[in-house]
C-alpha cells in the first residue's frame, strides 16, 4: 500500500449522499489537504460490512436507525448526529409526463420506481406519504422497488418506470440537473428523513484525527450550505 | 411470504433450466461438430454472458428492454410483451445469463464421444436427428447432467441480474435470492438465516436427489 | 454394379503411401480384400461407405453416383444402404445387446430378423446385458448381428470373425454365405485367413501398399504351385524323435499333424522349427464324407 | 483508476483459477472414480456455492470472517490474515464460489473416460499418479478447458460476494465489476458504458486466444 | 511358479455362469488358454492381472500372496510385474506410437529395447503417427510392443495376433517365443488358432463354460484320432468337377488345396461343401526343407 492511500480517510457513504458528498469532500480536502476517499452503497450493506470491520473512518448514513444500531454495538467514537434532513421529489426524465400526485394514477404510468420501505428510509418516506394521501392501496400495484435510492433512479432514468420517488439531492445533481421534471413533496406530509453520521472507531490516531476533522466539516456553516444547494434542510 | 419467493425461485431455475436444453443442447452439438472457422468466435461469444458481471449485463438488458427503448417499445406494442419487472423478462435474463452453463458441459462430452458411435449410426442409415437423440444423447448423461446442474442451480442462485430488471415485485420477481437480501440490508438478520436456511435445504434435497438418481443409474451401466 | 476408382494419400509404414484402387463389384459378388497390416483394406471398405472422402476418383452404383471427385458429389452414408462390421466392433454403449440389434431395424416390425440373428449368434440368453459386460467374441457378434439385421445391399465385413472360435467361426461363415446367397447382396470382406477366403470369396483383390497387385479366384491366388497334379502340403516340424536308425517327424499342416518317418540320415538336416514340404509322387487319396 | 480495477480482476481470475485448477482436478477424479456411498453428497456440498446466491454467500463469510467473529479474530491474531476487505479474501471467496464450474466439467470428463485406460496404465506398473497426470490428464482436455474458463470467466464476471466482502477499496478490492456498477448507481452511465466496453473487448480476446489455440491443438489431434 | 483357485459368478450365453478354475503354471510356461467365445478366457487373465476381483480363491506367486478371498489381500496390479495385451489394444490416444511404448519402460534409458519393438513391429515410419490414425493391425502390433517393452515376468496375451496378415503373424510368433525363453518368462497366451497354439505352447488349458476341461500338451489336446499310424485329414470340398466318367474333388486341407480324382459313382453324395476325411492307406511322403 502507498503512504497517500493508507493517509486517505474512507467514508461510508449512503447512496443518496453521493453527490453532494463530491461537492463536501472536495471544498474539504481544499481546505485541509486531507485525501478522501468514498465508497458509495446502500445504508444497510453499509452497516453489515462495519460490523464485519471494513476499514471504514466516518459513516454518513441515510437515516438514524443504522448509526444508532452501530452506536450501540461499540463501533462508534460518540453517538451519532443528525447532519441534514433528506427531502422527497417526484420524478420523472419522460418530456410528456408532467409530474404530480394525480398523474400517478393515470394509465399511462405503469410502472412507479420506490425505494424498498422496509429497507431504505426515502421508501418509508414514499409510503407514509402516499397513505396520508390515500392513494397507497390504489397505487400498490404499479410500485416497483429498488434496494437503495441508486436503483430508483436507474429506473426512472433508463425510463423503464415512468415515474418515481427519489431524493432532491439526486435531481440537484450536476448530472441530473436537467434531466426531466420533478416535484417536490410536502415535507409536512412524511415524517422527517433524518440523516445521521458516525464518527467510526479507528486504531490509528492520525487517521482518526483527520476523520474527526471530516466529521466536524460535515456540521459546518459549510457543508450545511453545501448540503442545501442537494435540497438537504437542515 | 417466504414460501412465494422459494417458489418464484424454482418456478425460475426450472423453467430456465428446461429452454435451455432445448436451446443447449443443439448449439453445444453444433459447436462440437462443426468444422467451421468461426467456430472460436461461436465459442466466445457462448461464454460472454459468463464475463459479463451479472449487474452489467442486467444494467443493460433494463436499457434494452426498458419502455423507452425502441426494442421494449416494439415488444410491449406488438406482442404485449414487457421484459423489465416481469417474470418474463427474469426468465429472458436468465436464459442468456445460464447459457454457458449448459452448452459448455454437453459440447465438451459431444466432443470427447468416440466418432465411431456416430459413424456407426450413419452406416445403419440412421439419419442425423435420430443419431443425435439415439446415440448422441445418451452416451453424454455426465455431461448432461452437469449441465442441467449448473444451470439449475447457477438460476436459483441468480442474482444481479434479478435486482437490475426485477423491481422486487412480490410473486411476480421477488426471488428468494432478492428476498434474503432485502432481510440483510434490513437488518434482520434472523429472517435471512431463517430463508437462507430453508433455501439451503432445499437446494441440498433436490441436488442431493438428483446425484443420488444419477448415481444409481450410472452404476447400472458401469457395475 | 458398383464401379469405383480411389485415390488417397495415408501415412504407412514406410512413410506416405498413396492408396490408389480401381475395382468393379458385380452385384451378388463376393469378393475377399486380403492384404497386409497397413495394405489399405479399412481405408478402402470407409471410402466405400462415405466414412472417409477420397481425394480424388468417383464411386458410382449403377447409375447413382455416390462419390465423385470432379462433380463434388459425396452421397451421404445413410443413402448408400450399406451394412459394416467396424473392425472395432463400435458398438452402442447406450444399449444392450437386443437393442443394438433392434435399433438397426429399418422398420420395428422386423423383429422376426432380429430374432433370428439373436438366435444365431448364440446371444438369446445375453440378450439384456450390457455392452460393457460382453467378451470380445461377443461384442463382434453383435456388430455383425447389426450390420446384417438391416439387409444391406452392399455388406462391408472387417475381419469380422477374427475373434472367434473355430466352431462358431463355421457356422458365421455359412451364415453369412446363405444371407449373402438369398438375397442376392454384394460383399466385401476383409479377412486374413486364407481357409475362410478360398472357402467365402468368388473372387480375391490382394492389396499391396494401397495398390491393387493381384485379382483373381481364390484358388488360384494361394494354390499356385500348390495345384499341381501331384500332391503337396507346405507344414512344419513340430518335433523330430530319433530312434535307432529311422527318425519320426511330427508335421503341422492346417490344423493336422501328421507323422512321417524317415531314414535318419535322409532327414539329418531337418530340425524342429523348420518350414518342410511333404509331397508324395503317387497318392491315391480315399475321401469320406464326415457326419 | 479504471485500469486498475481491470488488472485487479484480471489477478483475481487468475490466481483463482490457477487455485481451483490445483484444488479441483484431484478432487473432480476422486469423487469421479470414489465408490463410497457418501458421493452423491459430496458431491450435493461440491454444488452448494452455486445455489446460494453470491450475495447470501458473501453475507455469510462476511460473518463468518469478520473481526467480530471467532475465526475472523484468531486468524487476524495469529497469522495476520484479513480475509474480508482484502484481496486475499476476494480470492478465498472466489474459490469457493467457483469451485463447482472447475469440478463439475472436469468429474464428467473423468467419468465418460473408458476404464480400460486407467487399467492398461496399471498393468504397465505405472502408480496412480504417474496414471493420473500421463494418461488421464490429457486424455480430458475438452472437459479441463471448460473448467477453467468457465471458472476463470465467472470470476471475472463475479459481484456479488466482492460486493459484500470486498468494501469497494480501490486497488484491493474494486474490481471492475464492482467499479462498473458503482459507475451505474452514479448514474455515470458513460463512464460505466466506457468501462464496460473494454471488459468486454478484453474478455472477449482473451477468449477468443483460448478458444483459437485449443481449436488448433484439438485438429492436430483429430485431425 | 503361480497356484491359483479363482471363482467368481458371470454372466454368460446361457443364463449364469460360474468361472471356477484351478490351475497351477511353472516359472518359464508357455500356456494357452482355448475355447469357446464367452468361455471365460479374458476374465481368467483379468483375475491374474489384478483388473478383476474373484470373489473367491487365492493367487499365489511363490511365496507372495496376490490374492486371497480369505485373508482380503487383494495385490494391486502395478506390483504383480505383468504385461498384458487387451483384447481392444487400450492404447493411450493423447500418445503417438512411440510414446506408448516408451512410457511401458521401466527405465527412460531402456530405450534400446524399445527401438527394437519399434523395429521389430515394423512401426519405425509411424512412430510419430497418432493411435487414431492406425489400421488395426498396427495398433495390436503396438499393444503388444508396449505390453513387451517392460519385460515382464508374467506376459498375459489376449489373442495379441488376431488382426495380423499370416507374414506377419508367423514373425511374431517367433519373436514372442523368443522373449519368451531368452527372459525366461512364464507366458499365458488366448488364441483361437490350433496351428498357432501347436506353434507356441508348452501346455494347452482348454476352457468350457467357465471350467477347465482338459490340459495338456498341444498335440495331444488338438490330434487325438489324428496321430494315428496312418495318414489322414480332415477337409472340405470346394469344388467338384464332373467329367464323363471321373469327378475331380478340389479339397481345402489348411491352406492348401488338393485335387482328388475318383469315380463318378463312388463319390456321387459328396457335394461341393461338405467336410471330408482324406486319407491314405499306403502313404509315404517326401519331406523336403523349403529354403
Ligand atoms: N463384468 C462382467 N459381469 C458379468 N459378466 C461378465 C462381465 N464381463 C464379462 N462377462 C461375461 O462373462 C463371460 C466370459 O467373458 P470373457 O470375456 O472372459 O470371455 P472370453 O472367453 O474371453 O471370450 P472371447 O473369446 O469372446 O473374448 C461372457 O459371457 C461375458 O458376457
Ligand atoms: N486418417 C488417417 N490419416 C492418415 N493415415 C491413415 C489414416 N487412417 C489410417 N491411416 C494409415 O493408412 C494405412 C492403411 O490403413 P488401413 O486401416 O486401411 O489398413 P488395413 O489394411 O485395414 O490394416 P489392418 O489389417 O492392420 O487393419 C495405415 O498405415 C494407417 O496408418
Ligand atoms: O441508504 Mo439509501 O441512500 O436510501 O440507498
Ligand atoms: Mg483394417
Ligand atoms: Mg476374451
Amino acid at each position: 500500500k502507498s503512504e497517500k492511500e493508507s493517509d486517505a480517510i474512507k467514508i461510508a457513504t449512503a447512496a443518496n449522499m453521493q453527490f453532494a458528498m463530491n461537492d463536501l469532500i472536495e471544498t474539504f480536502q481544499h481546505e485541509t489537504g486531507i485525501k478522501c476517499e468514498t465508497v458509495v452503497t446502500s445504508s444497510g450493506k453499509l452497516t453489515a460490512q462495519i460490523k464485519a470491520g471494513a476499514p471504514f473512518d466516518v459513516f454518513v448514513s441515510a437515516d438514524l436507525k443504522y448509526p444508532n444500531t452501530l452506536f450501540k454495538e461499540g463501533f462508534g467514537e460518540e453517538k451519532p448526529k443528525v447532519y441534514a434532513n433528506g427531502t422527497l421529489v417526484l420524478w420523472t426524465t419522460s418530456e410528456k409526463i408532467e409530474p404530480s400526485l394525480d398523474i400517478l394514477s393515470e394509465e399511462k404510468i405503469k410502472h412507479i420506481a420506490v425505494a424498498n420501505p422496509k429497507i431504505a428510509p426515502y421508501g418509508r418516506a414514499t409510503e407514509e406519504f402516499l397513505k396520508k394521501a390515500g392513494k397507497f392501496d390504489d397505487l400498490e400495484s404499479k410500485f416497483v422497488f429498488g434496494e437503495s435510492i441508486s436503483a430508483v433512479n436507474r429506473y426512472i432514468h433508463s425510463g423503464s418506470a415512468e415515474i418515481g420517488f427519489t431524493a432532491k439531492s439526486v435531481v440537484l445533481s450536476p448530472k441530473m440537473k436537467n434531466i426531466g421534471n420533478w416535484i417536490e413533496i410536502d415535507p409536512s406530509q412524511y415524517s422527517a428523513i433524518q440523516q445521521a453520521a458516525l464518527l467510526l472507531k479507528s486504531e490509528q490516531p492520525k487517521t482518526l484525527k483527520n476523520a474527526r476533522k471530516f466529521y466536524e466539516f460535515l456540521f459546518s456553516a459549510k457543508a450545511k450550505k453545501i448540503l442545501e444547494e442537494y435540497g438537504y434542510r437542515s | 411470504m417466504i414460501w412465494e419467493s422459494l417458489w418464484l425461485t424454482l418456478k425460475l431455475a426450472l423453467i430456465t433450466t428446461l429452454l435451455l436444453f432445448v436451446i443447449g443442447t443443439p448449439l453445444a452439438y453444433w459447436l462440437s461438430a462443426t468444422k467451421s472457422k468461426s467456430k472460436p468466435v461461436w465459442e466466445t461469444l457462448v461464454s460472454m454472458p459468463l464475463i459479463l458481471p451479472p449487474t452489467v449485463l442486467g444494467f443493460y438488458l433494463l436499457i434494452a428492454f426498458g419502455q423507452s427503448s425502441f426494442i421494449g417499445k416494439f415488444l410491449d406494442d406488438f406482442f404485449g410483451l414487457q421484459l423489465v419487472f416481469s417474470f418474463s423478462g427474469l426468465v429472458l435474463a436468465s436464459v442468456i445469463y445460464s447459457l454457458p452453463f449448459m452448452v459448455h458441459p454437453i459440447q465438451s462430452g459431444f466432443s470427447s464421444l468416440p466418432i465411431h458411435l456416430k459413424e456407426a449410426a450413419y452406416s445403419l442409415g440412421k439419419s442425423k436427428t435420430t443419431t443425435f437423440f439415439k446415440i448422441m444423447l445418451p452416451n453424454i448423461k455426465p455431461a448432461l447432467l452437469t449441465g442441467i446442474v449448473l444451470s439449475f442451480a447457477h438460476t436459483i442462485g441468480e442474482f444481479g441480474v434479478v435486482l437490475m430488471i426485477g423491481g422486487n415485485l412480490p410473486g411476480e420477481t421477488r426471488v428468494a435470492s432478492i428476498a434474503i437480501y432485502d432481510e440483510v440490508e434490513a437488518l434482520n438478520y434472523s429472517n435471512a438465516n431463517t430463508l437462507s436456511f430453508i433455501l439451503f435445504v432445499l437446494s441440498f434435497a433436490i441436488l442431493l436427489s438428483v446425484y443420488l438418481i444419477n448415481n444409481k443409474s450410472l452404476n447400472r451401466i458401469v457395475k | 454394379m458398383i464401379e469405383c476408382k480411389l485415390k488417397k494419400e495415408l501415412s504407412a509404414a514406410e512413410g506416405k503411401m498413396i492408396l490408389n484402387v480401381d475395382f468393379r463389384l458385380n452385384e451378388g459378388d463376393f469378393i475377399v480384400l486380403y492384404g497386409n497390416s497397413g495394405a489399405g483394406k479399412t481405408s478402402i471398405l470407409r471410402m466405400l461407405s462415405g466414412l472417409l472422402s477420397p481425394e480424388d476418383g468417383y464411386i458410382n452404383q449403377d447409375s447413382n453416383v455416390w462419390f465423385n471427385a470432379e462433380k463434388k458429389i459425396d452421397l451421404p452414408i445413410q443413402k448408400r444402404e450399406i451394412g459394416l462390421v467396424f473392425q472395432n466392433y463400435a458398438l452402442f454403449p447406450n444399449m444392450n445387446i437386443e437393442e443394438n440389434i433392434y435399433f438397426s431395424l429399418p422398420q420395428k416390425k422386423d423383429k422376426k430378423t432380429a430374432e433370428e440373428l439373436i438366435e444365431l449368434m448364440e446371444l438369446g440368453n445375453l440378450r439384456k446385458q450390457k455392452i460393457q459386460q460382453l467378451s470380445g467374441g461377443q461384442q463382434q457378434r453383435v456388430a455383425l448381428a447389426r450390420a446384417l439385421a438391416r439387409k444391406p445391399k452392399l455388406l462391408l465385413l472387417d475381419e469380422p470373425l477374427s475373434a472367434l472360435d473355430h466352431g462358431m467361426r463355421t457356422r458365421l461363415q455359412e451364415y453369412i454365405l446363405k444371407l449373402h446367397k438369398t438375397y442376392n447382396l454384394t460383399t466385401i470382406l476383409v479377412s486374413h485367413d486364407p481357409a475362410e477366403i478360398i472357402k467365402m470369396a468368388d473372387k480375391v483383390m490382394v492389396l499391396e501398399n494401397g495398390k491393387i497387385t493381384k485379382t483373381g479366384p481364390p484358388i488360384s491366388i494361394f494354390s499356385e504351385n500348390k495345384l499341381s497334379g501331384k500332391f503337396q502340403f507346405t507344414g512344419e516340424v513340430l518335433a523330430k524323435i530319433d530312434e535307432e536308425v529311422i527318425s519320426i517327424l511330427h508335421i503341422l499342416i492346417g490344423n493336422n499333424v501328421i507323422k512321417s518317418v524317415s531314414a535318419k540320415d535322409e532327414i539329418a538336416h531337418i530340425q524342429k522349427g523348420d518350414k518342410v514340404l511333404v509331397a508324395s509322387k503317387a497318392f491315391n487319396p480315399i475321401v469320406t464324407k464326415i457326419e
